[in-house]
């Protein structure tokens, strides 16, 4: 097998001006999805360091991994520091050193809270294998959600299959989608299996890769918009997940929707992560005014 | 004693057979809906079984049923193509959705038993019409039952047929009050086992069971479920123990529902009087409706909301048969309606086999958005 | 390389005038002090008629079929209909029909028309809930639903006085409720022309279908859509009624002239269910083949009055011998004739369909049938692939395909043609020179 | 006389040349986005290791889902026939043939006398199997070639619903979770999509012999799951990527 192009870039960060050990209260959350895993370690509630990694077959070890990952360039914190770590995503049952999983709903929830400010109302997590559309109130907590069934079409999956068909990198395709004079009409089937060979039919017929993905790109943006449109656009609004990376989609999406989404400050995919441990931080210091 | 329903339940088939062979002159017949007037059949000595699913993958039905019908139908003919009913003496349906009805159709055509009915149960059962055609109808199968088992169903037979089946129904209706307590004697998936057995099993043997469950069982029992969200499930048939199982593994309870599979085969009675058979039409056209019946007023909205109240529940898992046009076209209205009396609902899409992962999250984020859990 | 003469149809731009005569009607009937309700294609519109001649009613199937005609306008409403939070796998007429609602536009121009009542019949599990919710958006419209459901018995047989009593029974309370809903007087003889007019439609129609026995056919599929669809909107109509006795001299003098509606005639097949209407165009792919689609259990069935013999024949049902004397009379009569409508009886059992289609295939001389599984329609796809079977033991080579009356997301056209291909080699045809 | 068939899939691109309908010479190009030039390039190596020239071939017929883009063939059938036609060539007591490639699968019903009698293709949401056990091996980070093999050290039946290529993988990635051994999950990935198949074999009839052939045939996994769900022995010829250009190929040749 060549070059994997569907790979994605993993990350790493550490917030240069904080150390734990001038903190109180050391959390961390931990997102194992389906696709990517993520662990984000708080202070205080404040972002302290995060990871950002593929998922591999067996969740255990991605979990440990990517918590390692994270732990590695901080000032020496290691993991029995953590005084508590909460687990989410498909994965959040197989984290062996969280206390107790949380769903990544309600952690996107609480992310996106923390990451775009209590303004959020409407949460679009655009990952792997689903889309979820998410309600939620100024403190964060969800009061409705939705998600895609019965078909996976539009999802980031389906970005991947892309990136391999028309060998590109996935970090890539969405400024080349934008690379088209005209928008062509949407592809009509976004199903994962059949938009491949749709595409390869229209790269057949002569198509530039950039027209394919311009036409692939919105034909996903509108699937996402009709699940808001089910679930209700209430502002602000904003997109999580590895496709909100994706501005081929994302300027799409907005300008179907005629909502301007808000300007991510952090790596969109760590939301689920930083949720996870805000919600430690929380049960930490319920357990301390218990005691008291 | 109430483990009792579960084994039923699992050995549905072991079951019937025993039975036939206790019973040498009684028949066994299978019906696909339960718009189906089993007094009329207790009457005649003819043990009613409900045909339902396995829910196990299968690759029998593709030549039979077009693949836009619901997983349900398909999944009951499976059962029957694949033998497992070999024991029926015959089969009936009373006219309900067409999908189930492809079901008996295919049925009828290819494991062919020597008795199959067709009792075209109507429709506007908000029409005061429906009273007289059912009776009449009711008429013409008393006759064919007669014929089929060569003996007359007299009004004593009736009478025996109504008490058999109103006594059940009281005494479903009895445990079922049961979960209206804080802490509810028994799960969510204890019920389905207790109301699904229910459509299968002799009825009198069935409801001597749940006596003794009623006096010694459920009193003062605990099955843990006194802190956790309670929930209403309604929807599509729905005997899909796996799934209620891990919804209420998440942390959770189902204390009532509204399923043809649950509460709707059994709430109401006949009432007795002279003309036993318009007695019989008058419970069938009366019952709480399946959404094909409910029309042009939506009696259903204030049925189900009645029963989320009444049984006090925080909120309410509403499932649905993949491609069930009736409760497609009954959900939406449902569910609004739910919101706007503060019962939050998810909805599901049941097939065939449950796809866990992908249910569990939802079942779980809905439970956290009920719980009042303060981590913010 | 014609092998028969072709003429084009001289009424039809007939027909096209009165189908746009009865959607502008609808549309305007308000202007002229009139009435508006909308039902069913399936619905016992005689009865209406006894309000009087300013009454003017918007039919749901062909409506829809409207509607996908015009696939931009189509996917504007099946999404506002999935938005609203319907699901997607409903029947596609009925959500382009919603849809149309929902986002106010007609398909005929301007805003969508709002009915006064409603007067509907219940045939499947849809049709009494499609106006349920037409009811509900348009803010409570009045309703009056008829539950047809009171066959399950043989073709033909079996209809007892009872179960006449039980749907005659729901019309006549229905009258009473057009009275109250209208505050109109209800006209017995506009109601008896009416319902007479209905018989002289449906049994014309199912005369002229007979005609297409004639090789070569002197109709095919996709004009037949066309002029069936007229008893569709309004068979109690005088126009309609009179406009089939004239269609049939034509056709009949197309068969003495051995006139063909596709002169490369040499293959003949029909189909089954409502065609994806946003693509026709399969019926002219056939016929680069030679192959014609000489009509439908459905195009036949729908609104022609049949008789199923002992024989396995499918013969026109005769005219009632005599004008019904009053209400009572008119409206057993009309429940009698439409309750033996072979294209409802077969949602008692594919069985009953089978023999219809094996029937079909015998006397109107076919090679081979096309199964379209409808994905639109649960009503008409009931029990197909059980006619699939039995046809093909009849000894017909059937193809089947997937696709959807209303919803063109659902019809994968290249994968079709391509099947039409594999399909043709199998009858052993062969493309002809474009 | 040679003779040539040409199967343009959704893939690759197979030929078959004949020499008085013996097989003198195969080929198997993956397909490009420009057919023509994929083709092309297939015939400079069919030059290049055979020394066949194209235009000593007599007669070229096209099949498959791209033969409408073919040079070369002055002739085309359908991909239902060109497998019946080739599958029977290769034994006679052949009555039905699945055929499982990358995206389609088919079932065709065949007479003694070569005739397609009847034939189911997949619909939309069916995914073929290849493109569908692709998708699961990337999930569980096997190589393609090795999910087969794997498949056969399974102990227990899990089912797994394959409606969706995408939704198995979630319901995968669930199974991971709960610890189900791979090989178990291997197997559940082939029994599903066999399951499909199975279905569509159904509806045209299932008549012995049965004959498998499509790239898929190459997955040992696939074939037992299949043999497991039509009780029936499976034939599966050694060329079976083949078949289809084979058949192509007799029918250049007039057979």
């Amino acid at each position: 097998m060549a070059e994997e192009y569907w790979r994605w870039t993993e990350s790493r960060w550490t917030n240069p001006d904080l150390s734990w050990k001038d903190g109180e209260i050391v959390t961390a959350g931990v997102d194992v999805g389906s696709v990517s895993s993520q662990a984000v370690i708080m202070v205080d509630g404040r972002l302290y360091a995060y990871a950002n990694t593929r998922t591999g077959s067996d969740s255990p070890n991605s979990a440990i991994n990517v918590m390692n990952w994270a732990l590695e360039e901080t000032d020496g914190l290691s993991l029995d520091q953590v005084q508590y770590t909460v687990g989410t995503g498909y994965g959040r049952v197989n984290v062996p050193f969280a206390q107790r999983a949380i769903t990544e709903i309600a952690c996107h929830a609480r992310g996106a809270n923390f990451m775009y400010g209590p303004t959020v109302r409407t949460v679009m997590d655009m990952g792997g294998q689903d889309c979820k559309a998410i309600h939620c109130d100024e403190k964060g907590k969800v009061t409705n959600f939705l998600m895609n069934d019965k078909c996976a079409a539009g999802t980031g999956r389906g970005m991947e299959v892309f990136a391999d068909l028309l060998n590109v990198s996935i970090n890539e395709m969405g400024e080349l989608s934008l690379r088209v004079e005209e928008e062509p009409p949407p592809v009509s089937s976004t199903c994962v299996v059949f938009a491949k060979s749709e595409a390869s039919g229209l790269l057949r017929a002569g198509w530039p890769k950039e027209k394919v993905l311009a036409a692939y790109s919105s034909a996903m943006a509108h699937r996402v918009v009709s699940l808001l449109e089910r679930i209700g656009m209430e502002e602000d609004f904003a997109i999580t997940g590895g496709i909100a990376k994706n501005k081929g989609v994302v300027l799409r999406l907005e300008k179907e929707l005629g909502v301007k989404a808000l300007e991510p400050k952090y790596d969109t995919q760590i939301a689920g992560a930083v949720g996870a441990a805000l919600f430690s931080k929380a049960l930490v210091e319920k357990e301390k005014s218990k005691k008291k | 004693m109430i483990e009792m329903f579960q084994e039923w339940y699992e050995n549905r088939h072991e079951y019937a057979r025993e039975w036939k062979k206790k019973n040498p002159d009684g028949k066994v017949l299978g019906y696909f809906c339960t718009y189906v007037p089993e007094e009329i059949l207790y009457g005649a000595n003819v043990l009613p079984v409900r045909i339902l699913g396995s829910h196990e993958p299968q690759n029998v039905t593709e030549p039979h049923i077009f693949g836009m019908f619901c997983p349900f139908c398909r999944d009951c003919l499976a059962q029957g193509l694949e033998g497992r009913y070999d024991y029926l003496d015959g089969i009936m349906i009373a006219q309900s959705c067409l999908h189930i009805r492809q079901a008996f159709t295919s049925w009828h055509l290819h494991i062919p038993v020597p008795f199959s009915y067709y009792l075209p149960m109507p429709h506007h059962v908000q029409s005061p019409r429906a009273y007289t055609f059912l009776t009449e109808e009711l008429k013409v199968f008393k006759k064919a039952v007669e014929d089929w088992t060569g003996r007359r169903i007299t009004d004593a037979d009736l009478d025996r047929g109504i008490e058999i089946m109103n006594r059940s129904r009281r005494l479903m209706k009895q445990a079922f009050e049961t979960r209206k307590a804080d802490n509810p004697p028994m799960t969510g998936l204890e019920a389905m086992y207790m109301s699904v057995s229910n459509q299968w099993i002799d009825k009198e043997e069935h409801s001597n069971i749940l006596e003794i469950v009623l006096e010694k069982d459920l009193p003062g029992r605990d099955v843990g479920k006194s802190d956790v969200p309670r929930l209403i499930l309604l929807g599509s048939e729905d005997d899909d123990t796996a799934f209620v199982k891990m919804a209420e593994d998440c942390g959770s309870v189902f204390v009532i529902d509204d399923h043809c599979t649950g509460t709707r085969y059994f709430w109401n009675e006949v009432q007795p009087r002279e003309d036993r058979l318009a007695a019989i039409a008058a419970r069938y056209v009366d019952r709480p409706a399946c959404p094909t019946k409910d029309w042009p007023r939506r009696s259903r909205l204030d049925h189900v909301l009645e029963l989320a109240q009444d049984w006090n529940v925080a909120g309410a898992v509403v499932i649905q048969q993949k491609f069930c046009d009736p409760h497609e076209l009954d959900i939406p209205p449902q569910r609004k309606n739910l919101g706007e009396n503060d019962i939050p609902s998810l909805f599901l899409e049941l097939d065939v086999t449950v796809p866990i992962g992908q249910f569990r999250i939802r079942v779980e984020a809905f439970l956290e958005m009920l719980s009042q859990e303060d981590l913010f | 390389m014609a092998k028969y003469p072709t003429e084009p149809l001289k009424l039809w731009n007939k027909a096209k005038e009165i189908r746009e005569t009865f959607y502008r009607n609808y549309a305007e009937a308000h202007d002229k002090g009139g009435i508006r309700w909308a039902g069913g294609a399936w619905t016992f519109d005689a009865v209406p008629a006894g309000l009087g001649e300013d009454v003017y009613s918007l039919t749901s199937e062909p409506y829809g079929a409207s509607l996908a005609f015009n696939r931009k306008l189509s996917l504007e409403c099946l999404e506002a209909t999935e938005n609203a939070g319907w699901s997607r796998d409903l029947c596609s007429y009925m959500r382009n029909y919603w849809g149309s609602i929902i986002i106010n536009k007609y398909a005929f121009g301007g805003p969508f028309p709002k009915p006064d009542f409603i007067w509907q019949d219940h045939i499947c599990c849809s049709h009494a809930k499609w106006y349920q919710v037409v009811s509900e958006l348009e803010g409570g419209i009045p309703m009056w639903c008829v539950d047809v459901a009171a066959g399950g018995c043989e073709p033909f047989m079996g209809l007892s006085p009872a179960r006449i009593d039980y749907v005659a029974g729901q019309l006549l309370d229905g009258i009473d409720w057009l009275e109250k809903t209208t505050s109109r007087r209800f006209n017995d003889e506009l109601y008896i022309e009416a319902c007479w007019n209905d018989f002289r439609s449906t049994h014309k129609w199912a005369e002229i279908c007979l005609l297409n026995q004639a090789v070569p056919a002197p109709l095919d599929e996709k004009s037949m859509y066309s002029l069936y669809v007229l008893a569709t909107l309004q068979k109690s109509w005088k126009v309609i009624a009179d406009f089939y006795e004239e269609l049939y001299k034509e056709v009949e003098d197309r068969v003495k002239r051995g006139i063909a509606a596709v002169g490369n005639e040499k293959y003949r097949v029909i189909s089954d269910t409502q065609p994806p209407w946003g693509f026709l165009k399969v019926f002219r792919y056939l016929e680069k083949f030679g192959c014609v689609s000489i009509g439908s259990l459905y195009t036949f069935g729908l609104e022609g009055m049949w008789n199923y013999t002992e024989e396995g024949q499918m013969i026109p049902r005769a005219m009632p011998d005599h004008k019904p004397k009053d209400r009572e009379e008119a409206t057993r009569m009309l429940v009698d004739w439409h309750l033996h409508k072979p294209e409802y009886q077969h949602f008692y059992s594919p069985k009953f369909k089978s023999d219809f289609m094996t029937a079909i295939a015998n006397d109107w001389k076919l090679d081979g049938i096309m199964l379209h599984y409808n994905r639109g329609c649960e009503g008409l796809s009931l029990g197909i692939a059980e006619n699939r079977l039995a046809l093909q033991k009849a000894g017909y080579p059937v193809m089947t395909f997937e696709g959807n009356m209303g919803d063109e997301r659902e019809f994968d056209e290249a994968r079709t043609m391509q099947r039409i291909d594999a399909f043709m080699e199998t009858l052993g045809a062969e493309q002809l020179e474009e | 006389m040679l003779t040539a068939g040409i199967d343009i899939g959704a893939k690759t691109i197979e030929i078959v040349i004949l020499d008085d309908g013996k097989i003198a010479f195969q080929n198997l190009t993956v397909a490009g986005y420009d057919v023509r030039e994929s083709l092309k390039k297939a015939w400079e190596d069919i030059e290049a290791q055979s020394g066949i020239k194209l235009d000593g071939i007599k007669k070229i017929v096209a099949t498959g889902a791209g033969r409408k883009d073919t040079i070369y063939a002055s002739d085309t059938i359908t991909e239902v026939s060109a497998a019946a036609k080739g599958a029977l060539a290769l034994n006679r007591d052949i009555r039905t043939v699945v055929d499982v490639g990358a995206e389609e699968g088919r079932a065709i019903k065949v007479d003694s006398a070569g005739k397609v009698m009847d034939f189911a293709i997949n619909e939309k949401c069916a995914a073929g199997a290849g493109a569908f056990t692709e998708a699961m091996a990337r999930a569980l980070e096997v190589p393609l070639e090795e999910l087969g093999p794997l498949s056969l050290q399974s102990t227990q039946a899990v089912p797994m619903n394959a409606q969706c290529a995408v939704f198995a993988e979630s319901e995968l990635v669930t199974l991971v979770h709960n610890k189900t051994p791979k090989p178990d999950m291997a197997r559940a990935i082939h029994d599903a999509i066999a399951d499909r198949i199975v279905s569509m074999v159904r509806r045209v009839g299932l008549e012995e012999k049965v004959m498998l052939i499509g790239g898929v045939a190459r997955n040992i996994g696939f074939v037992t799951s299949l043999k497991r769900d039509l009780e029936t022995e499976v034939i599966v010829p050694e060329d079976c990527e083949y078949v289809g250009a084979y058949g192509a190929a007799l029918a250049a040749a007039g057979k």
